[in-house]
């Protein structure tokens, strides 16, 4: 098992991911939901704008640690210019990921940053939060 | 089974002698002899992983945690339950007392409804429904266990539309009887499709294999210190469905959303139930203990509970000095009790052990009702489990036989 | 004090690597690593004379039930209480829960009587009485704590002759803070003699020497944990005649004068309030805990954790970087709550435990109103006890410098 | 330490008292307690005749097990004929006895073969159940 150090989940790209702002914000009259992260009481909101099933905008607000800020604008990036379906297949593999089970990494081209967050068990949830936050995000379509 | 020379190097206290005499020990219904594997596992984890779980991120907050969460896993996996619907307690008596308390304060219970337990129960699942029916305006129905044989056909009759909740043991633990859990589960489903059914699991998940899915039934309590686990650690099994609608029953730390001064919301399963600190050590050594009895085998383990009490009633009924309570045939398991004719039970067990190292319980059993319905004060019991063999039961033979010779 | 080589030989964790780091345990307020000895006894006691207590008269039984007694009365003694007074629970949660639900069923609080708590509160200190006080339609009043300090003479005011219960924490788990109790019952007591008077000693039994009879309080919750204990062990201490007016809690074996289908009688104490088999395990362990901190000296003990909370404080306030929260002065006890500037607590707490092997807490500690109070979400939280010492500070110093150049 | 058997606990003169009926009744308008030993469920009543001060008769009913009925019989015989200040004196030393503490042997004489019942823990219980009755039926004059 290669090791992994405290280097590779506060890295360089991570702690950009945490700072910027680009995705920090709120998208009125979107889809959106709230997450929260009972361990430490940290919250999310997701706001998604969906237009004939493609996300074409996509953004966060809350406060959190660097791990579920930084998930939170990546996030974002990813999915934004997806359809909802592509984007819930990015979830499903993230999820797995997360859970340190066999992942399709084509899929989640981007967040490589990640891929051994499962070796962190206490900082799973951190990462998460905007994933299942997003998951329903899109079921609050209306 | 595990052979009976593992089982004295799993087991110290089997090598313990009593008076000069090797140890046979009799009381496992009261409470089993931990294995030595179970301590290491709880020191293990107690000296070099403890730390307070959930919350903090360090790395042993980390490890503690893992462990917790893996214990509840191998629990939930032994009875066939979800993780998120075991609830870890200190034992039997506050599983039930949880279920009494959260179904009364949730208001589970509308006007008209009714509770039926039955007289044959112990004390634990009997005093906690009569109280809180009587702080709660609920109504309780009783049962009656006659001459101390549950017989299912009287007791279909209890069962009406009005029955909310069903509280009933798997076995007695006063005669050992069996009961026949999924034919009430049958029967009453068809009277009351929703009727909530609990099962005291503290002598029959022991004993038997469980599997809460396919016996449908909706909570079941059990201890750990009655199957090879520790003291202080227990869990109350409940479908997903009724614990998210219930109320939580402590109120503290780990089991919180968000709470302000004018009102608290409580997080989700199973953290819902579990405040303050848990029992971390118990929950490990409960594990452990779970692995033992699956190596072993819950159906070698039954088997064997029932080839000893077989042979237990068979010698014992050849003394014609003693009276035998329970149905004493293939649905007794595990547990025998008597008296001995004219003889007070506390002098028999005091004897058994001074003369031939023969530990049993004597006294009510924590079930005054059912010691009403067998008509006695007390009796005398003798239970089994997996490292008792046949010379056990000849050596209890042999001490009954010198007991009365000197006391009748 | 024993010596540091000492310590290490007792708590074995200490010996354990962090990435690479020395263990540098600074989550005690949380849980106290687990010496040897304590896991020792209970090893000693689960295999070689485990037994249900109080009931059989065979020979284990009759060991386990001394142990569980002995176990007791050394609780008693620790801090100066009747051996009948001292009630074993799980913890100080179900301590206080037991507590919160006792005085409501027996309705020792009458209408237009008031329950006072703080917003310093942990949860547990907290939730169970505003929860209870909403079940039973009992007034629930809140002092608030401002800018988290406890300022005495502003309690006072909170107390009038309508205030039948006091409930309040030896230590704040936030700050550290140290409430001056002997104070706050002198003043109490004056306004009205017979408030009930109730100290959530979770952190203050580990580190001061508490007389119950001359502090003249009339409850007091701790738990095992807390203080070189195993988990799932704590204690109740009650006055007798208050103890004897109150309504069992939990309801089951154990506890029980004599049942019936009409009703229960209940038993003498402390059984009353001990429903269930207890955690004779915990219980042992528990007592040889309090066996090492008298071997210690309680007195060394304050000394100790004053010393290096000073020492904290004053290397910690040169960190510009940090925002420190609590008095900050000798009223401060074993722990020091605060915030690496515009850094979330959880980023700074694992960052110590990878980079320098520090474990410290982060979050809002169970105490949200207290983190309300504070202006905060959460917070980073160092606590110290027995085995810490200067340098376990000067690591943590090293990293949190380690930290800020890292995330700053 | 001398080591104590049961045949010392269930000797013959124990087994003799216990079957003894002698003290077995009730006495009319008497003073009387009812005792009660929680574990086993085990329920007494004392019965004491008092005239001036004297104790001039006593007796027993109930049911439980050798040690207590042994216990109350052989109670009954030594308090008979008593003061109840002589009775109390005894009690005392007798529940010394019972603790494994020191107690004055020349006031209890024919007590001797409980004089090890400390060695039994679980069984003190059973033989100061006559006892404590004692103390209340002398409390309950009127
Ligand atoms: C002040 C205070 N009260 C109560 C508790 C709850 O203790 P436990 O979790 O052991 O029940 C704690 C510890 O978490 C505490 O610090
Ligand atoms: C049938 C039954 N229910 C409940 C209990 C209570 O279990 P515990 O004392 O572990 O809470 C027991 C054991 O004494 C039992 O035999």
């Amino acid at each position: 098992m290669v090791k992994i150090g405290i280097e590779d989940l506060y890295s360089d790209i991570i702690l950009d991911y945490a700072k910027n702002n680009k995705y920090k914000k709120e998208i009125p009259a979107s889809q959106k939901a709230e997450g929260k992260n009972l361990s430490c009481g940290d919250e999310i909101t997701i706001f998604l704008k969906v237009d004939n099933g493609k996300i074409v905008e996509a953004s966060y607000l809350g406060h959190g640690c660097i791990i579920s800020q930084a998930s939170a604008a990546m996030m974002c990036e990813i999915i934004e210019g997806k359809t909802v379906e592509e984007a819930e297949k990015i979830l499903n593999e993230v999820i797995k990921m997360s859970q340190g089970k066999e992942y399709d990494n084509d899929l989640i081209d981007g967040l490589e940053v990640f891929s051994d967050i499962s070796k962190f068990p206490m900082r799973i949830k951190c990462f998460t939060l905007s994933w299942h936050t997003l998951e329903e995000a899109i079921n609050n379509q209306d | 089974m595990l052979s009976s020379n593992k089982y004295e190097e799993e087991f110290p206290a089997l090598k313990r002698k009593i008076n000069g005499h090797r140890l046979v020990y009799l009381d496992n219904a009261a409470t089993t002899l931990r294995p030595k594997r179970v301590m290491e596992a709880v020191s293990e984890y107690s000296l070099n992983h403890h730390a307070n779980v959930h919350r903090s991120t360090h790395t042993l907050a980390s490890e503690a945690t893992q462990m917790y969460e893996s214990s509840r896993q191998k629990l939930a996996d032994f009875i066939n339950a979800k993780k998120e619907e075991i609830i870890f307690t200190k034992g039997t008596t506050e599983s039930i007392n949880l279920l009494a308390y959260s179904l009364a304060i949730s208001n589970m219970i509308q006007p008209g409804e009714e509770i039926l337990i039955t007289t044959m129960e112990h004390h634990s699942n009997f005093v906690p429904w009569q109280q809180i029916g009587k702080l709660f305006n609920i109504k309780i129905k009783y049962f009656p266990v006659k001459k101390g044989i549950f017989e299912p056909d009287d007791y279909f009759n209890y069962i009406t539309s009005k029955t909310k909740v069903i509280s009933i043991t798997g076995i007695s633990n006063v005669t050992g009887q069996v009961i026949p859990i999924n034919l009430i589960v049958e029967k009453a489903r068809k009277i009351r499709n929703n009727v909530i059914i609990i099962v005291d699991g503290a002598q029959y998940i022991p004993h038997f294999s469980v599997d809460v899915k396919s016996l449908d039934i909706d909570f079941l309590a059990f201890s750990g210190h009655k199957m090879l686990g520790p003291t202080g650690i227990g869990v109350l099994y409940g479908k997903k469905e009724y614990l998210e609608q219930m109320s939580p029953f402590l109120f503290g730390g780990e089991m919180i959303d968000k709470v302000s001064m004018e009102d608290t919301t409580f997080t989700i399963l199973p953290f819902k139930f579990e405040a303050g600190t848990p029992n971390v050590d118990g929950s490990v050594g409960l594990a452990k203990a779970v692995e033992l009895l699956q190596q072993i085998g819950m159906n070698n383990i039954n088997q064997h509970d029932k080839m000893l009490t077989k042979y237990a009633l068979e010698k014992m009924k050849n003394l014609d000095f003693l009276e035998i309570y329970g149905p004493q045939d293939e649905f007794q398991s595990s547990i025998v009790s008597f008296n001995m004719k004219g003889i007070h039970p506390h002098d028999v067990a005091h004897l058994l052990n001074d003369i031939a190292g023969v530990a049993i319980r004597s006294g009510h059993h924590c079930a005054q009702p059912m010691m009403n319905e067998l008509g006695v004060k007390a009796t005398c019991r003798v239970s089994f489990y997996v490292y008792n063999q046949k010379d056990d039961i000849d050596i209890l033979i042999y001490g009954l036989k010198k007991v009365w010779e000197w006391l009748k």
